[in-house]
């Protein structure tokens, strides 16, 4: 009951936003923070809501309207809703109702996607949930300067890569549905499917390559700098903490117990890709000038250590795995966040005309510098515990070379992740930048449940996996 | 009754012979009322064949359809006339050709 | 046969009624309303016909279960063009075109049941005759010329299916669909087959028998666009899936089709294709109509039950999405101008209603959720890959693919920010009814996407 | 000892080591969160955070040092951080020694920063810095496992960063701190790559069950582990080639070197090196490897040191020297000298650096020391302080630095490593000539701070001693002098004469020395083939010689009256005439520079600007434009004639009727 509330409430009431009048935007926050805040507790205080299942297809393969919590999607979400409630009381937009609204609507679109139990209702809500992204970019986006240049062109360029993306799985499910009989199998524990070596492998890459669009992996990343840098900031945090990581989830609860086969038969194409990615977006995160792109590589750089760890197929990796996603969750969330305060307050982006605003704005420097050191492992935070698990992992399942291709990101983070606050906040104050006062504490209370995951998360990582960790591991264990 | 005036084959390669004048005529000729009448020429090249396969099949069933045919041929030239008149009012002459407003 | 009866006589009570009607707006309401009115009840009756077997003409018309579904879409959409622009014409000629609007209808419900290829003829006739007339009532010389240019080829195409049937009949013997099944098969049934399936193709406008449509679309009217749109290719729909699953003989029934597949695949391609560079919304939605039909018609392949199931489920889908998207072009072109894409620039800002059903339209077509089209596109994919035509499925993803980006330039131009002063606002129509069948269309659509409703005990009637 | 069972389920129950190790957080968040509430409060509670923190350990020293079945000291579990990794705190005497030089000296230098950064606008952002970093350094040292230690090693990084730009508005700390951090991240993921292949190995990350199971090593990946963790110490105390952060780091203000950058973090990967001794008993390679290393920087360091006119970054080179010297003792297995000379360097340096710190604050921040000269009469206590830590870094015998140097020396011989003894020795006479040298220029001869900085050859006069004059911000630094009273200042270096003068006596009498029997139990011992013991007496000779040696050449060249006397022109001569190797600090910087930085930029670069739009891009883009270029030309199809249409469906009837022919006729 709780997780079919969970997808639809923030639909309905996103919808229903638009009744109110376009001038009714303080209401409008209020009902989106509300919503939020009530989905996050939702989450938090009922971890064992059971599943909601209404059967639905029949023919040509059984399907069903089936939510439920699974070993990572339950945190998945919970990820989901802070970031979403940070993000709303964060920062103000124009035209608050629609925004809010559109918000909402991503909010439960992204709940369906990591609560549904079913296949093919997992590929609605898939497709689904780019409509209010690309809506959010056309109506609140802000000119990057990237390659893709003015308003809309990242929009259609984020459009086009995911639904070709979805396209595939649409297709891939389909074919899924009709060889197995049945898509109700997500998170099912003796739906221990196997698909024959003939439709295998086939639908094993329609689903590959819708995840490895959505993560994305490389070379499949160029729709990620423009839209993370076009979109505004609220929406950003959430698309860029939590959507990204809808590919990953995927190849978790999808790839490994039921085409088993395939992953391990693509684990060396993967890992190139990973460890490319790896390497690729750390040093483009070197040299960018606009802030939100270096934020936007870093990621690339840190989804490419999450898919070394999940096609490594060792338990300790895939809890690493599970822990730096909600660790880079909430930090991505963080930072963009940050930087939303930052952009809103200079009016620019760029490293070559930010400079020596930690005088007057401590507090933002303070919230800057937590952000952006979890973003760089700093050890004792929850990205340290993941990365230092997946690398354990790596090792342990004997991919030596890649842990140790894995430990450079780290040290190039460093410097990226400095050059980023320093550039900013350090050196002599620049008269010729507007003067804003520092974050309100509201702005402030924003960042709180971020920070807060991430130093509990850093100080006891086990909290995650003791919960959930056995079925985690099951789920690799099915194909060990 | 089945003694044919000329071998069946020739009934049936005339009326191919004829509704490959009309398609002919629909492409090539360019005065619309022509091309009206190339159709007419490929309804009533269907006609024969019908009749001529009702004579083979010794049914009316050929017939009838062929009656059916002239009624409904007949129709579509009345309005088919009507649109070329109101179509091509304007212009002294008429050409099929004039008519490239739509295209793209 | 009453719900034809009951529609004829609809149709001749309107012109009657015409004759005493006030001049002025009225004589249009007067009109429309009998024609909704017989329609509605050509639509109940033939409701009343579903699940039972019913013979007419010596086996020449058959209803039930089939062709009941089809005779509905068909009322449907000839209520839901009426409802667009509330008649065709100036007042002084709603009467008519109204009666000639029921007549195509009647001719289409007689396809949907045509058990024989006399029916097939007649009824495909009764359908273009009107149609012929209706394509030039408009100011526009465009119209005219739409007119004459769809007189032509569709007379042409009725030549081919003409002697296609005699071809057949020669080989047969017989007319009747059910005879055909144990016809032997040689090289005239064979060539007379194809000369049918080019006709069926043409009123279907595949590629490449689709030329006439753009332009007749463009041409035409808004609502007898609407109309062809739909009534015209649910008519056809009906007469091939007769033809494919009821009259071939069986053994030899596949590769019969195969061109036919070919054709859909082609029609998926090059319709999104050709959309791409359209900027007159009628003609870009005649060209998604061709991808459209390309993707029911893959339904069919492999001849399974579960695909006739889903072309129903899928064609009804698209009634209402196309349907849906004409209403609200025709509220925002008043009365049958021709309206270019670039005039949506800002509509969200403007109408933001009116852009939210036109986007949830269109991301039916383009297949997603949570619309009809997604449910209906995965069905179809399903069946044919249970068919065993995986590569159709292929097919229609990638103009699926295509098909996107034609649809999202239209929704990015409608939301994309834009300030008041540039954009010179449209002429908005204030009549209730189209405004009704938008909120029905869309309801429609997002209801069957959650709950895919197949009619299930319709193979056996088709027989 | 019988552990007594602890309410929270605990094994061990030791309130004051979380006393100990909690209480500088709490200050930190306390004076972070509301520190500009305290005012000039700040100091003192920061500084009796760490105050009480000394006390705590002495109480402690009881549980530190008792042996209970095996296990040394005291342990406390904490909890578990993941399945298998469990975090506790480990209070033995390796952690007691460190813990009482970070907060005793932590404890002194806080006092000391209340007067020097008296009046600094962020006076209480610093303390809660200082607290912090203490709280990182005993993390560092408490740990009872791996994770742990990483944690606050990287922990004591963002300290040292946070405090090298402390005044975060010059653009050279800004720099440096940067640098220090960067590099240092460097040796954290030498580390955390060592705990990988740990955990992968044993299981554990634990010192107990990585000590208990070396054997689970083959030789060669014990040397990797080794290795890595040796990466970890390089970056962390400077060590070549990775010291270049560390003179940098004198950017900061001087407690801050005083504390971090010279007494207690850069000694941290002595104590790793120590802590993980059964390691490196059981590696031959990973000594050699460490001992050579820090014989390198000693000598490297100390020949810098040479050419320096900075009076920090003279102290700054000294120190990589000492830590070199220890380096190269824990190296060859010299475990407990090792350990001792980082105790008595701790007392020196500081006092060294406090000292200097002196000067720097009443010469209004000016560091260059050819500006400085004839300080003996204006600053006699200055004078009294930097005497004994000269004298103490000398090894001059009686003060503490000579019997840490002679037993790191003999047992380096001892180990049978007679070349790093040679370099050792030769090491300790340079020390002592750059170290007098500072001295004479400093307090003898004129003072020159009126002489115009070009007639010295100052290269940049208006950089001269950039340090901590841009400290002199005038709305930073408003009332840079106010009135701190200076026993704030001179107090701390007073107590710090005592052990700079006395600790070293710990360990008089060579074997049966109380410090040698405080380390019996814990360090194994490691046995060399070829070692070769000196009699005590004869090795301090001969160290002794060679000091000497160093002093009078320094003396010759700067303290002998005549030189005095025309100190300026020579000053400026040998600025001039300064070898460039000498000056750029053998060109490290440009060559890292030239090999890592610029690469890795324009890879950045290429990747950003190149690849991502051009080639990726270029594909998809590519394929869009190839699908709209289709569409016009089917448009293009579309004439708009009948006839044409007409021409196309009998084109496509005439394929249709093709294909049935041909199938008809097939049959």
């Amino acid at each position: 009951m709780i997780v079919t509330a969970l997808v639809l409430g923030p639909i309905l009431i996103g919808l229903a936003l638009y009744a109110l009048p376009k001038s009714a935007e303080a209401l409008a926050r209020g009902a989106g923070i509300v919503v939020a805040m009530l989905a996050a507790l939702a989450v938090i205080f009922f971890p064992h809501a059971g599943d909601a299942s209404v059967h639905w297809l029949a023919r040509p393969f059984d399907a069903a309207f089936h939510f439920g919590y699974g070993p990572f999607s339950y945190w998945i979400v919970l990820l989901l809703a802070l970031v979403t409630l940070s993000a709303l009381t964060a920062l103000r937009v124009p035209r608050a109702r629609d925004f809010t609204a559109q918000m909402l609507l991503l909010l439960g679109a992204m709940d369906g996607v990591f609560l549904a139990k079913d296949l093919f209702l997992f590929a609605l809500f898939w497709d689904l949930m780019l409509l209010p992204v690309f809506l959010i970019m056309l109506g609140w986006g802000v000119p990057s300067h990237g390659p893709a240049g003015g308003r809309g062109t990242a929009a259609w360029r984020y459009l086009i890569y995911n639904l070709a993306g979805g396209l595939c799985l649409l297709l891939a499910t389909a074919a899924f549905g009709v060889v197995h009989g049945s898509t109700d199998v997500i998170g099912d524990p003796h739906a221990g499917v196997a698909i024959g070596e003939v439709w295998g492998g086939w639908i094993f890459a329609g689903f590959a390559f819708a995840f490895m669009v959505k993560t994305p992996v490389f070379p499949f990343h160029t729709w990620m700098p423009d839209t993370y840098t076009e979109l505004p900031p609220p929406a950003v945090a959430v698309v860029a903490a939590v959507q990204s990581k809808a590919g990953l989830y995927g190849f978790v609860v999808i790839g490994l117990p039921f085409l088993g086969a395939q992953m391990h038969d693509a684990q060396l194409l993967m890992f190139v890709l990973g460890i490319a990615g790896l390497l690729y977006g750390a040093f483009a995160a070197l040299a960018q000038t606009d802030v939100k792109r270096i934020v936007a590589y870093s990621s690339l750089s840190h989804l490419g250590l999450m898919v070394l760890g999940i096609f490594s197929f060792d338990p300790t990796a895939l809890k690493g795995v599970l822990v730096y996603i909600i660790a880079h969750g909430l930090f991505n969330g963080a930072l963009f966040l940050s930087l939303g305060y930052l952009e809103a307050r200079e009016e620019t982006r760029s490293l070559t005309r930010l400079g020596g605003l930690g005088a007057a704005n401590p507090r933002l420097a303070g919230a800057l510098v937590i952000a952006a050191l979890a973003g760089l492992g700093l050890p004792g935070l929850a990205g340290f515990a993941g990365e230092l698990l997946i690398i354990t992992g790596l090792y342990h399942g004997g991919f030596v070379v890649a842990s140790i291709f894995a430990l450079i990101p780290i040290v190039i983070a460093a410097a990226y992740m400095l050059r980023l606050y320093q550039t900013a906040m350090n050196g002599p104050q620049r008269l010729d930048l507007p003067q804003r006062k520092d974050l309100t504490w509201i702005e402030g209370l924003a960042l709180v449940p971020l920070v807060a995951g991430l130093v509990l998360l850093g100080v006891n990582p086990a909290a995650l996996l003791t919960s959930n960790g056995t079925e985690t591991v099951s789920v690799v264990s099915s194909l060990r | 009754m089945t003694q044919w005036l000329a071998p069946m084959e020739s009934y049936i390669a005339l009326s191919a012979v004829m509704f490959f004048l009309g398609v002919v005529g629909v492409i090539a000729r360019r005065n619309p009322l022509i091309v009206l009448m190339s159709i007419e020429l490929m309804f009533n090249a269907a006609n024969l064949a019908l009749v001529t396969f009702a004579k083979l099949w010794a049914n009316n069933t050929g017939h009838i359809f062929a009656f059916l045919v002239i009624t409904v041929a007949a129709a579509e030239a009345a309005i088919g006339l009507a649109i070329v008149v109101v179509a091509f009012r304007k212009q002294q002459y008429v050409d099929v050709d004039e008519a490239s407003v739509l295209k793209g | 046969m009453w719900p034809t009866f009951a529609i004829a006589i609809a149709s001749l009570v309107a012109l009657l009624v015409d004759l005493f009607a006030p001049a002025g707006p009225a004589r249009r309401g007067i009109a429309v309303a009998i024609g909704i009115l017989g329609l509605l009840a050509g639509g109940i009756l033939t409701a009343q016909q579903y699940g039972h077997a019913f013979i007419a003409f010596s086996g020449a018309y058959s209803v039930g279960g089939f062709s009941v579904v089809f005779s509905e879409i068909a009322i449907l959409g000839a209520i839901l063009t009426l409802a667009l622009g509330l008649g065709i014409g100036r007042d002084d000629q709603v009467a008519g075109t109204t009666a000639l609007l029921l007549w195509s209808t009647v001719g289409a419900i007689l396809m949907a049941g045509a058990n024989n290829l006399m029916m097939v003829f007649l009824g495909l006739e009764l359908l273009s005759l009107g149609l012929y007339c209706l394509c030039g009532i408009s100011a526009r010389s465009s119209a005219r010329e739409a007119a004459m240019k769809y007189l032509i080829l569709s007379s042409m195409a009725s030549g081919f299916l003409l002697y296609g049937m005699a071809l057949i009949f020669g080989a047969d013997g017989s007319v009747q669909f059910s005879d055909l099944t144990v016809a032997p098969v040689n090289a005239m049934l064979l060539l007379g087959a194809g000369l049918f399936l080019v006709g069926i193709a043409f009123k279907l406008s595949l590629v490449p028998f689709h030329v006439w449509t753009p332009d007749v679309y463009e041409g035409a009217p808004l609502a007898v666009t609407a109309y062809m749109s739909v009534v015209t290719k649910a008519g056809a729909l009906a007469v091939l899936a007769r033809f494919a699953y009821a009259a071939l003989p069986v053994q030899s029934a596949n590769e019969i089709l195969i061109p036919i597949w070919v054709l859909a695949a082609l029609s998926m391609l090059v319709g999104n294709l050709a959309a791409l560079a359209q900027t007159d919304l009628k003609r870009l939605l005649a060209y998604s109509g061709v991808a459209q039909v390309g993707y029911i018609v893959a339904a069919f392949a492999g001849q399974s039950a579960l695909g006739l199931r889903y072309a129903i489920f899928y064609l009804a889908a698209y009634t209402f999405m196309n349907l849906g998207a004409f209403a609200v072009v025709a509220i925002l072109s008043s009365g049958d101008g021709i309206i270019g894409i670039g005039q949506l620039a800002g509509l969200a800002q403007r109408r933001p209603w009116l852009a939210f059903a036109l986007t949830f339209f269109l991301i039916g077509l383009a297949g997603l959720p949570p619309t009809a089209g997604f449910t209906g596109k995965v069905l179809i994919l399903a069946s044919s890959i249970g068919a065993g035509y995986a590569w159709l499925a292929g097919v229609l993803i990638v103009g699926t693919a295509i098909s996107a980006y034609v649809y999202f330039k239209i929704i990015r131009i409608m939301f994309v920010r834009v300030d008041e002063a540039h954009v010179k606002p449209l002429a908005i129509v204030h009549n209730p009814l189209p405004w009704i069948s938008v909120a029905l269309c869309a309801l429609a659509v997002f209801a069957l996407g959650i709950l895919p409703i197949t009619p299930s005990d319709v193979l056996p009637l088709v027989k | 000892m019988t552990v007594p069972a602890h309410p929270l389920g605990l094994e061990g129950s030791y309130p004051l080591l979380f006393l100990i190790w909690l209480l500088p957080l709490f200050g930190a968040i306390l004076l972070w969160a509301l520190g500009p509430r305290f005012k000039s409060f700040a100091g003192p509670i920061g500084s009796t955070m760490i105050g009480v923190a000394f006390l705590a350990t002495l109480a402690e020293w009881h549980d530190a040092t008792a042996i209970s079945g095996g296990l040394a000291g005291a342990h406390q579990t904490l909890f578990t951080w993941m399945p298998g990794f469990t975090f506790g705190l480990l209070f033995d005497r390796l952690a007691l020694i460190w813990t009482l030089v970070i907060t005793g000296v932590g404890f002194l230098i806080h006092v000391y920063s209340m007067g020097y950064l008296a009046g600094d606008k962020a006076f209480a952002r610093f303390f809660a810095y200082l607290n912090f970093f203490i709280f990182a350094m005993l993390t560092l040292v408490l740990s009872d496992n791996f994770a742990g230690l990483l944690v606050g090693w990287g922990l004591v990084g963002l300290a040292s960063y946070f405090l090298i730009g402390f005044w975060f508005f010059k653009p050279t700390a800004v720099a440096a701190a940067r640098k220090a951090f960067v590099i240092n991240v460097v040796g954290d993921v030498g580390i955390l790559f060592a705990i990988v292949a740990i955990v992968a190995h044993v299981g554990s990350i634990s010192y107990g069950d990585t000590f208990a199971q070396i054997a689970a090593f083959s030789p060669h990946d014990l040397f990797i582990v080794c290795l890595a963790l040796f990466i970890g110490c390089a970056a962390k105390s400077a060590q070549v080639p990775l010291h270049t952060w560390l003179p940098d780091a004198m950017e900061g203000p001087t407690p801050v070197s005083a504390l971090i950058h010279a007494a207690t973090m850069v000694t941290a990967g002595v104590y790793l090196i120590a802590r993980c001794a059964p390691l490196w008993t059981a590696s031959a390679d990973a000594r050699e490897l460490v001992g050579v290393i820090g014989a390198l920087t000693a000598i490297a360091g100390a020949v810098l040191g040479v050419a320096q006119w900075d009076i920090k970054r003279i102290l700054a080179y000294s120190t990589m020297s000492q830590i070199g010297y220890m380096i190269m003792a824990v190296g060859v297995g010299a475990f407990d000298s090792g350990v001792l000379h980082f105790l008595t360097h701790a007392a020196f340096k500081a006092q060294l650096f406090l000292g200097a710190g002196i000067i720097i604050h009443n010469l209004n921040n000016e560091q260059d020391v050819r500006l400085m000269g004839g300080l003996r009469k204006t600053m006699p206590f200055a004078f009294i302080a930097m005497l004994t830590g000269v004298l103490s870094i000398c090894g001059i015998p009686g003060f503490s630095g000579s019997f840490s140097k002679d037993a790191i020396l003999t047992a380096t011989l001892a180990h049978g490593h007679p070349w790093l003894y040679a370099i050792g020795v030769l090491t300790a006479g340079i020390t002592a000539y750059y170290m007098f040298r500072l001295f004479f220029i400093v307090f003898f001869g004129p003072y020159r701070g009126n002489v115009d900085p070009s007639d010295l050859g100052v290269r940049h006069p208006e950089l001269a001693g950039t340090a901590a004059s841009a400290g002199h911000h005038p709305e930073e630094m408003d009332a840079h002098h106010a009135h701190a009273p200076a026993w704030l200042m001179s107090g701390p270096v007073a107590i710090l004469i005592v052990p700079t003068v006395l600790i070293g006596w710990l360990a008089f009498g060579g074997a049966d020395s109380p410090w040698t029997k405080f380390w019996e139990p814990v360090f194994p011992k490691v046995s060399e083939a070829g070692g070769f013991v000196m009699p005590e007496l004869a090795g301090t000779l001969l160290v002794l010689a060679v000091v000497l040696a160093g002093f009078a050449v320094a003396y010759l060249r700067y303290g002998a009256p005549k030189v005095l006397a025309q100190s300026v022109p020579r000053l400026r001569t040998e600025s001039v005439r300064m070898p460039p190797v000498l000056a750029n600090a053998y060109y490290f910087d440009a060559a890292i520079d030239a090999l890592f930085v610029r690469p890795s930029m324009l890879l950045g670069r290429f990747f950003g600007s190149i690849v991502d739009p051009l080639v990726i891009e270029g594909v998809v883009h590519e394929t869009a434009h190839t699908a709209g270029w289709l569409g016009h030309l089917f448009r293009s199809f579309q004439t708009g004639l009948v006839r044409v249409y007409a021409l196309s469906i009998a084109l496509g009837v005439a394929c249709f009727a093709i294909y049935y022919v041909v199938i008809g006729a097939a049959r």
